[in-house]
Formats: C-alpha cells, structure tokens, sequence
C-alpha cells in the first residue's frame, strides 16, 4: 500500500518535460495511424452552416482574412471548407485581409482551393482578391463608409472599375454576408464594433478556440449569426457539407490528447490528495 | 513647462473629443477623419517609432558583443538577422518582376522567402510551444484546492472532452455513475458519517444501473450528462454570464479610463 | 445638491443640447442619440464623483489582494537581490489597457526606487518605450533617485508578438528576476510568459482587460487583477482623490446597469407578452 | 528550386531548435531565439515602412495623380527621387491617393518622435504619445460604451419572445436558461463593485459571481487546451512535410543531430564538476 502511494506522490512531483514527451508522442502518432471518431456538429456551427445556406444564389460574401502563419492550422481548415461551399452554392466571395500575412494566406487558398478544384470559376467573376489594407480599424471603416476609395486596385494591381463582379459594390451594405476568419486584433470584435453592429449586414465568423469566448456573449445575442470555433469547428463544418478536409484528420490527434491531459489531471489530483493525507499524518 | 506639459495635455483633450463626438457628426471632414485619417496617423506614427525601437535593440545587443557580456555569442545572431531582415527589406527584392512596395507581400521575393523559411517557423513553433505549457498548466493548476477550483476543473474537463469526437463515445451513463461518486464525496465531507455515504453512493449506483436496464443504456440518454450536450449548455449559458460580466466591466473600465484621459484627470502616462 | 458648480455645468451642457436640438441638429446622427445620452449620463457621473472626491469626501473601497503584493513583490526582489521584471504588454499605446499598463509601471517604478531594485522593462512597442521611459524617468525623479534612473531599463526587443516572447523567455531563464508583472492587454504569449515565470519560481502578478487571457493568469500567476480591477489599480496604487472618485463613479455605474438590465428585462418580457408596445431591445440597438 | 530547399532545411532546424526548449534552454535555443529577435525586428520595420510609411504617408503627400514637374513641391519630391528611386519612384507614387498635405502633421511628429532619441530632445516624444492615447481614447470610449456595455446590457435582458419556450431545455433557449444567465450576468458584474465590503447578503451574491467567473474561465481554458493542440498538430504536419525525399529528409537528419548535439554536452556536464 505504502509503496502505491509513494507512487502515486511521485507522480505528483513529475518533472512536467514528461508531460512535454508524452504529448509530442500522442499527438503525433495519430497523425500517422488516424482511428477515424465519427463527428458531431455544436448549435454554434450549425448556425453558420444554417446562415450559408440560406443565402440567396448569387449573394455577395465578404470573406475576411486576419490570421497568419502563427494561428494557420486552425483557420485555414475552415476558410477551405467554407470557401468550398460558397463557390459550390454559386455566391461570390471578396476577399480582403486586414493582417499583412492574411494575404499570403489567401493567395495559399486561392491556389489550394479555387483553383484546383473549381476550374471553372474565374477571378473578377466569380471571386477577387482586393488584399490587405493597412490601418486595422480604418480599414473596417474605410469599407463600411466606401470600399472603393480604399480599394482602387486589387491584389493583382486589377483596377477595381475593370473587375466585372465589383459593379454594384461601393459599400459594406452591398454586401449580403460578412465572415471573418480570425486571430486577434483587428478581428471578429472589430467587425462587430464597427461594421456589423452599425450597417446590420449579417456576419458569422470562425476564430481561434482561444478567442471563442471573448466572441461567445456576441454569439449568444444574435450580433453574430454563429462561430466556428478552432480546428474542431471546421472539422465539424466539413461534416455538415459532407466533405472531409484538414479539419477531420487532425481530431483523432486532437481528442487523444485531450484523453491524455485530462488523465495527467486526474492524476495530479489523486497526487494532491495522497500528498495532503500524508502531510496531516505526520 | 508650456511646451513639455500642457501642449501634451492638450493635444489628448482635443483629439480625445474630436475622436469621440465625431461618431455622432455627419459633416465629411470631421466624419473623414474619425474614421480614416486619425487611425491612419497613428499607424505612421508607429511606423516611425519602430525605427526608434530597432535602433534600440542593435544599441543594446551591439553593447553586448562589444562588452563582451555573457552570452555576447548570440547577440551576434540577432544584429545578423536584423541586418538579414533589413537587407530584404530595402536593399535585394530578389524578384524584377515586382515592385518595391510590393515585395512584402508578393511572390518569389527575398523578403517572402525569409518570411516562409524563417519568420514562418519560428512564429509558429513559438505559439506550438503552448500545447506543452498549457497541458502543464494544467497538470499543475487544476487541483481539487476548494469550490472555485473544482468548477473550473470540472468546467474544463467538460469542453475539452465534449468538443472533440471523442466525447461522442462516452456514454452519459458513465458520466452519471462518475457524477454519483463525486457528490459522494461531498456527502462524506457534509456528514462526515460514513454509513450516510455508503447509503447514499450504493443507493444511486443501484438506482442509474436499474434505470439503465430499463432504458436500455443509449448513449446519449439522460442528455444532461451527455458530454457533447452538456459541453453546449456550459458553453452557452454559465460560460456566457461570467464571460458577459467580465466583458462589461471591461468595457466600463475602458469607458472610464479613457474618459479621465480626455478630461485630464489621469495625465500620468506623460509624467508627472 | 452638494457641488452647485457641477449642476450649472451640467444645466449649460443641456440647455446647449436643447437649443442646438431646436435649431434642426444640423450635422447629427440622429440613430445614435441614445450613445449620446449615455456618455453625457456616463462621464456625467464620473466627474461629479471625481469632484465629490477632491472637496473631501472619502468613500470605502474593498481590497483587491493582487494591488496589495505588488509592494510585498518588490520587497522580495530588494532582500534576494534580483531585478523586477515588468512587461507592459504586446500591443502599443493606442489600446487603453497599454496606457494603464504603463500608468502602473510608473508606480512600480516609484516602489523600485524606493528600494533600490533593479527594473528591467522589455517592451515590444517602441512608443511604448518612449512612453515608460517618460514615467520611470518621473518616478525615479519624484523618489529623490535620478541616479538610479537609466533609459535602458526600458527597452525594446521587438514588435512581433512571438519572437517578442521568445526574447522574454530567454530573459527570465537567464537572469532570474524574483518577480515577474504582467500588466496590460495580452494575447496567446500570456502563457509561455507565466508558465516560464512559474519555472523559475518567480512570484507573479497579472493585469489585464484581455479576456480570454485571463484564465492563464488566473491559473499560472500568484495574484491577477481581472478586467476592472486592473483599471482600478492607478487609482488604488496612487491613492489619488480624484482618481478613487472615478472608482466610485464606476460602481454606481454598475448599479445603474443592474437596474436597468433589471428593468429592461422587465419591459422586455411586457413586449414579448404584447401588453407595450415599446421595444426596448429595439431602443438599445445603436447603428 | 535549392532556395526552397536551402529554406527547408533552415525551416527545420528553427523549429526544432524552438522546440528544444522544452528539454531545456540550450545554445540551440538560444541561437534560435536571437535570430528571431533581429528577424521580426528587420522584419516589422521594412513591414511597417513598406505598408505605412511610403504608400499612405509619401502616397498622400507626393500622389503621381497631381505631378507637375515644374512646382516647387514636386521639385523636392524629384530631389528625394534622385537619392532613391525605389522608395520614391520617377513621377509620383501611384497608391490611388489624392494629395493631402495635412498629413504633414502626422509626418511631423513622426519626424519628432526620432528626433527623441537625442538626451535633450527627448520630451519631443511626448507630443506623439498624447496623440495616440487621445485618439485612443476617444474611438475606444464609444466603441466598448457601445458593444461591450449598452449592448450587452440589451443581450442580458429576459428572452420569452418564444411564445412555446419549455421551461427546462438544455439546447437553445429556455425560461431555466434565460433566468440563469440574468442572475449570472448581474452577480457577476457585482464582483466588480469595490465600494462595498464583499460580506452578507452582498458578499453571497459576489461569491455566485466568482462561481461564474470560474465556469467561464474553465471552459476558456478548456478551448485553449483545444487550439493549442490544434496548432502542435500544425507544427508536426509541417515536419512530416520536410521529411519528405524532396528536401532529403531534413527533419530527420537534424534531429538527430540535434539529439547528438544535446546529449554529448548533457553528458559533458555531468563528468565535470559543476560550476557554482
């Protein structure tokens, strides 16, 4: 009994680079040998999904990119499938990037995505690139008050008034839906602040699991129509379109590790516990 | 005194108010520069303070090596990667196709391959780290301590199960078994009688395995402690009160900050 | 009725309003009249609390623990002889919880000079260099210490907020500061930060408005002072009258809120129930 | 490519040499970890310059749309064009810009703001900084008065609209759910009040605030947890990547040397006696 419980304290003052290798081991063997969980879609997701799919054919989507290299294993699943969708549904997406590198992200999509699988969609028609824009907030403002004076030209130096698909967009209310796919600062909170909440366009967004909770009470109030929330929201969003992407073979990884921290936690405990008994013996 | 201070002082004042009742002014200049031109100044402002910063840290890590301080070595790195950084910057596009101005974010730049091959990584397995500290965290901070604690553990252990596919396959069974030997232990610590206890755990273990029999065990019935289900509630309702708490005190606090700002009361950021 | 003077102003203030009202609000932006009434209202509040305060009147205010070690965290630095870490946050001074963040550099500043404890202030804004510096440079001075005062205590390492934390990291396992402060608006560093802080058995303290960072500094920290407590912490630390009348202000504020969510829930539900016709979510949606 | 090849390997080893971190802070760590200092450092001011400084400051005072070459502020302009053609290119610059000379002022106190370097010119800075902060201030004050406050004000009200709301739903809106978080918000946002000693009935109604806070703070972490591991995952994708006979196996070749590396000065420090 003795030697359990000496155990067990022992685990309790584990050095934590244990804990370090342990969770490089299981999250990276999945990657390698996937088990395939089944998945299911939270209200939040299906919010978003519900939103897309409601939108009139041909509806003019305003596709926001603010992440980069940093946060892309979590964004970019989403702005993938969402895309897919989109272009499935027949919408066009304006593209925009209020991070520098939310550019390179997008030209990654464009190649990746748009290309590759919708040959027949064709830029200035049916999607554009107008890039990033420096200034954060003024650029949300820039848009909401006149986009085209902010954008005179597109990522590829195209002057907006000789893309066919710009007609008719001069300001953020031309547009009929508003996702923006977030880092941080400026972001999902801005949108909200400065363009959604004062114009009344409707917006839904996909943001980092970390950010979730700061864009949860909007969520919850109808400001935002909807949250997909990290890699597991886009996992869950390509399962309601039914196409499986980069979102799906990350989760096996994803909840074995989640299985194994929460055992660390559990132990930890019952260490604290036996560590406590002790200390009150003696 | 006139110019170190109040000209500072006034300078927040006026541009503290024009910034805010501009919101409520529908007159195209003031209109333009609420909305554009004062956020756009501040932007150039701070791309002119960075050379300040950047002059700073060649000084300091230039001191360095020069003084031979420990660990002088490695500074030589960070005034190459600077100079590096510098020279892609504004010295070789590496890409005649492109324009000056446009290499910072084209294709087939230096500047893009140093951010691909270098700024990239290093960002990213900075921020991967946190995998590692956050599992840690944990391990460490989430102890039974008192109250508090264990609603954040239970909180926690709740989303982190329920969100990942995993959680799917945990039936609500379990968790209802898990959840009567957890509120057994808090009988044992209100009674402190150990018969109570037992009655009570047996009890209930007795009654969910016959209800279970009955209903014959599916595995998201009784969907209040079906993880998936229940990770929702918590993350819509509990989680969404204390967020919205925190969330307006925030903003009340920004609110009146800033207010002391504008009117002078708090003029201390510009020393005293 | 006490403060004559505040009640004139606040007559003028509204009179103005009525009259400009009654010439046709040239210029205004009607659908935000209720934004207008609520920051006259607001900072109606505050001044008349921050002037209740500077004729005398003294009002109780609660402890928050966190303000409170912050002295005890420099004493313990001063006996180990190691430095005080301070990090003012990742984003520049046009973020409010940055000038707060510091605001209460100054005051740590001042307690460092005090005791003749190293301060050693990375900052990854170089307006926010210029900007500590200014209110290190004050408080050293006010302390009588301008000897000890010197302008690479701030310094900068740069703007990227990963690498910005990498140079921190290397700073804290090299040189071992006995107390670490984390005090302004933060992002997903807040961890590597106070996790690396916890390996060296620093004692910490945190501020921050950032919301969803503050369950890192909650868990890994000693002491956190959470989204309203940190914008209370100048006043708490300066003991300023006029800035504890802010304080004040503010929680009648959040009385004030309290009661209207409690009534507007109220007449909200009367409007569901069709018994008014007045929407008042309708009312408090501002474009 | 070998550029992109070269970039691999480099890639890898960066990574890997972050990581290593985690076994302890080691030379390579450290060799990393200044590198990435001066990187981002040159990295943020060419950033900065390119995106801020040339296109919306040089862009709006020297716009090509207005160039006449025989004005005298074009002729400082064509100056400044002859000492570097890249940053101020032959006849204007070209962002879509009309000209806006009151950017003088932003240029002005930038050009103060470098000034302040000198010792006695230091103060110059300060006109800069109560710039930003007012201007702060005032978009902040109205922005979070607006989303943070008087709308969640609005989002915390009771919510029967549905004329069949159960009383109990888990899922979506119920009489239960719509109560608790009203008694949720309003405890919570008690917490925050300071003039009042946190005892008796007040002190309880704090306490449930906290027991908010605290559910809110787990599942916070919890989703942390969640993108944090997401992101691991991201990391590893992109060394299995490298892997690949493409770019030679680079990621095992340097781990491996790394490890080498790592134990060999491990094992060094244990034979000699250590310094203290």
């Amino acid at each position: 009994m003795n030697g359990i419980l000496n155990f067990i304290s022992r685990i309790g003052q584990l050095d934590r680079r244990w804990i370090f290798l342990i969770i490089a081991l299981v999250v990276l063997i999945p990657l390698f040998f996937p088990l395939g969980l089944p998945i299911r879609a939270t209200e939040s997701t299906r919010l978003v999904w519900e939103t897309v799919e409601n939108l009139e054919p041909e509806s003019k989507v305003l596709l926001s990119l603010e992440y980069g290299p940093s946060t892309k294993p979590e964004l970019h699943p989403m702005v993938f499938a969402l895309v897919r969708r989109l272009l499935k549904n027949d919408h066009k997406i304006y593209m925009t990037c209020l991070w520098p590198d939310g550019q390179f992200m997008a030209e990654d999509l464009i190649e990746k995505v748009i290309e590759l699988e919708f040959p027949d969609k064709s830029y200035g028609e049916d999607y554009v690139l107008l890039g990033f824009r420096p200034g954060g907030e003024a650029v949300i403002k820039g848009i909401v008050s006149n986009i085209r004076k902010l954008y005179t030209v597109d990522a590829r130096n195209l002057s907006v008034d000789e893309i066919p698909m710009m007609e008719a967009v001069n300001q953020f209310k031309d547009f009929d839906f508003l996702f923006s796919a977030s880092a941080g600062f400026p972001g999902t909170v801005e949108w909200v602040q400065y363009a959604s909440d004062p114009t009344g366009v409707p917006m839904s967004t996909g943001t980092t699991s970390i950010q979730v909770n700061e864009v949860m009470p909007y969520v919850q109030g109808g400001q935002v129509k909807g949250i997909l929330a990290g890699m597991p929201g886009a996992a869950e969003y390509e399962a309601l379109i039914g196409v499986p992407g980069i979102g799906t073979s990350g989760m096996d990884a994803q909840s074995i590790a989640h299985v194994v921290i929460v055992l660390f936690i559990i132990f930890g405990n019952v260490a604290y516990f036996v560590e406590r008994k002790k200390a009150k013996k003696y | 005194m006139f110019w170190k201070r109040t000209i500072p002082i006034a300078i927040v004042a006026t541009v503290g108010f024009l910034t805010l009742f501009g919101w409520f002014v529908d007159e195209p200049h003031i209109k333009n520069f609420v909305e554009d031109d004062a956020t756009q100044w501040y932007d150039i402002l701070a791309s002119f303070a960075i050379f300040l910063g950047a002059l700073n840290l060649l000084k300091m890590q230039s001191q360095k090596i020069l003084k031979k301080q420990t660990g002088w070595q490695y500074s030589i790195f960070a005034v190459g990667g600077f100079i590096f950084a510098i020279i892609a910057g504004f010295v070789i596009k590496g890409n005649d196709a492109i324009q000056w101005g446009a290499h910072v974010t084209g294709k087939g730049t230096l500047f893009k391959w140093m951010f691909e091959f270098m700024f990239t990584p290093l960002s990213a397995t900075m921020f991967a780290l946190l995998a590692f500290f956050v599992a840690s965290a944990s391990y460490r901070a989430f102890r039974i301590r008192n109250f508090e604690a264990t609603l954040l553990l239970i909180s926690g252990i709740i989303i982190m199960l329920g969100r990942v596919p995993i959680g799917i396959k945990i039936s609500a069974w379990f968790v209802l078994y898990l959840t009567i030997l957890g509120i057994g232990v808090v009988v044992n610590n209100a009674f402190k009688n150990k018969q109570i206890t037992l009655g009570f755990v047996v009890g209930g273990l007795l009654l969910t395995t016959i209800a279970g029999f009955w209903m014959g065990w599916p595995v998201d019935q009784p969907a209040l402690f079906y993880l998936p289900i229940l990770q929702d509630w918590i993350y819509n309702i509990p989680n969404v009160a204390g967020a919205r708490a925190i969330m307006m005190g925030i903003g009340l606090g920004i609110f009146a900050t800033s207010m002391r700002y504008i009117l002078g009361i708090e003029k201390s950021y510009i020393g005293e | 009725m006490k403060d004559k003077q505040f009640w004139i102003g606040a007559g003028i203030v509204i009179a103005l309003l009525m009259v400009y009202y009654l010439i046709g609000h040239p210029f205004f932006l009607s659908n935000r009249t209720v934004m207008l009434f609520a920051i006259l209202l607001f900072s109606g509040t505050l001044i008349y609390y921050t002037r209740l305060a500077e004729s005398g009147e003294s009002f109780f205010l609660r402890d928050i623990p966190g303000l409170k070690a912050v002295e005890e965290a420099v004493g313990r630095s001063t006996e180990m002889g190691k430095q005080v870490l301070y990090v003012p946050g990742i984003m520049d001074m046009d973020q409010v919880e940055t000038v707060a963040g510091v605001i209460v550099l100054g005051h740590v500043a001042k307690m460092t000079a005090r005791y003749e404890t190293p301060l050693n202030v990375p900052v990854s804004r170089a307006i926010v260099m210029k900007a500590g510096r200014e209110a290190c440079r004050e408080s050293y001075l006010m302390e009588g210490r301008p000897d000890l005062f010197q302008d690479d205590m701030v310094h900068y390492l740069t703007d990227d907020q990963f690498a910005y934390a990498a140079g921190v990291n290397g700073i804290m396992v090299r040189e071992e500061p006995a107390a670490c402060l984390y005090m302004g608006k933060f992002y997903a560093e807040s961890l590597i930060l106070a996790e690396t802080g916890n390996s060296i058995g620093a004692i910490q303290i945190a501020g921050t408005a950032s919301q969803s960072q503050i369950p890192f500094f909650v868990t890994a920290c000693d002491y956190t002072l959470i989204g309203e407590e940190f914008f209370a912490a100048s006043a708490y630390l300066s003991q300023k009258p006029e800035l504890l009348g802010g304080i004040k202000g503010q929680d009648m504020l959040k009385a004030m809120i309290v009661g209207v969510i409690l009534i507007g829930s109220a007449l909200r539900v009367f409007h569901d129930f069709g018994w008014i016709s007045w929407d008042f979510v309708n009312f408090l949606t501002v474009q | 490519m070998s550029g992109e090849i070269l970039g691999a390997w480099i890639a890898v080893f960066l990574t890997l040499a972050i990581f290593s971190y985690l076994y302890k802070d080691n030379a390579f760590y450290k060799i990393a970890e200044h590198i990435f200092v001066g990187i981002s450092a040159g990295y943020w001011t060419s950033m900065f310059f390119w995106t801020q400084i040339q296109p919306n400051l040089f862009g709006r005072l020297w716009p090509s749309k207005q160039y006449d070459a025989d004005s005298f502020w074009y002729g400082i302009y064509d100056a400044l064009s002859w000492i570097n053609t890249s940053i101020f290119p032959a006849g204007g610059i070209d962002k879509g810009h009309e000209m806006h000379l009151i950017y003088l002022l932003p240029f002005a106190l930038g050009i103060m703001m470098l000034l302040s370097v000198f010792d006695k010119l230091s103060w110059f800075a300060r006109w800069g900084i109560a710039y930003t902060v007012g201007m702060a201030a005032g978009l902040r004050a109205y922005g979070y008065l607006n989303s943070n406050v008087i709308a969640q004000v609005r989002n915390s009200t009771l919510n029967f609209s549905d004329p069949d709301l159960p009383f109990f739903a888990l899922i979506g809106n119920s009489y239960f759910n719509s109560i608790l978080l009203l008694v949720g918000t309003i405890s919570g946002l008690l917490y925050f009040y300071f003039s009042k000693e946190q005892k008796g009935v007040f002190g309880k109604v704090a306490r449930v605030g906290i027991y908010f806070l605290m559910v809110s703070f787990g599942a916070s972490f919890g989703f942390a947890v969640m993108g944090r591991i997401s992101l691991l995952i991201g990391r590893f994708v992109d060394l299995i990547t490298y892997n690949d006979a493409y770019y030679h196996h680079a990621t095992i070749w340097v781990l491996i040397l790394m490890v080498l590396a790592l134990g060999y000065s491990a094992f060094k420090e244990k034979g000699s006696p250590k310094p203290s």
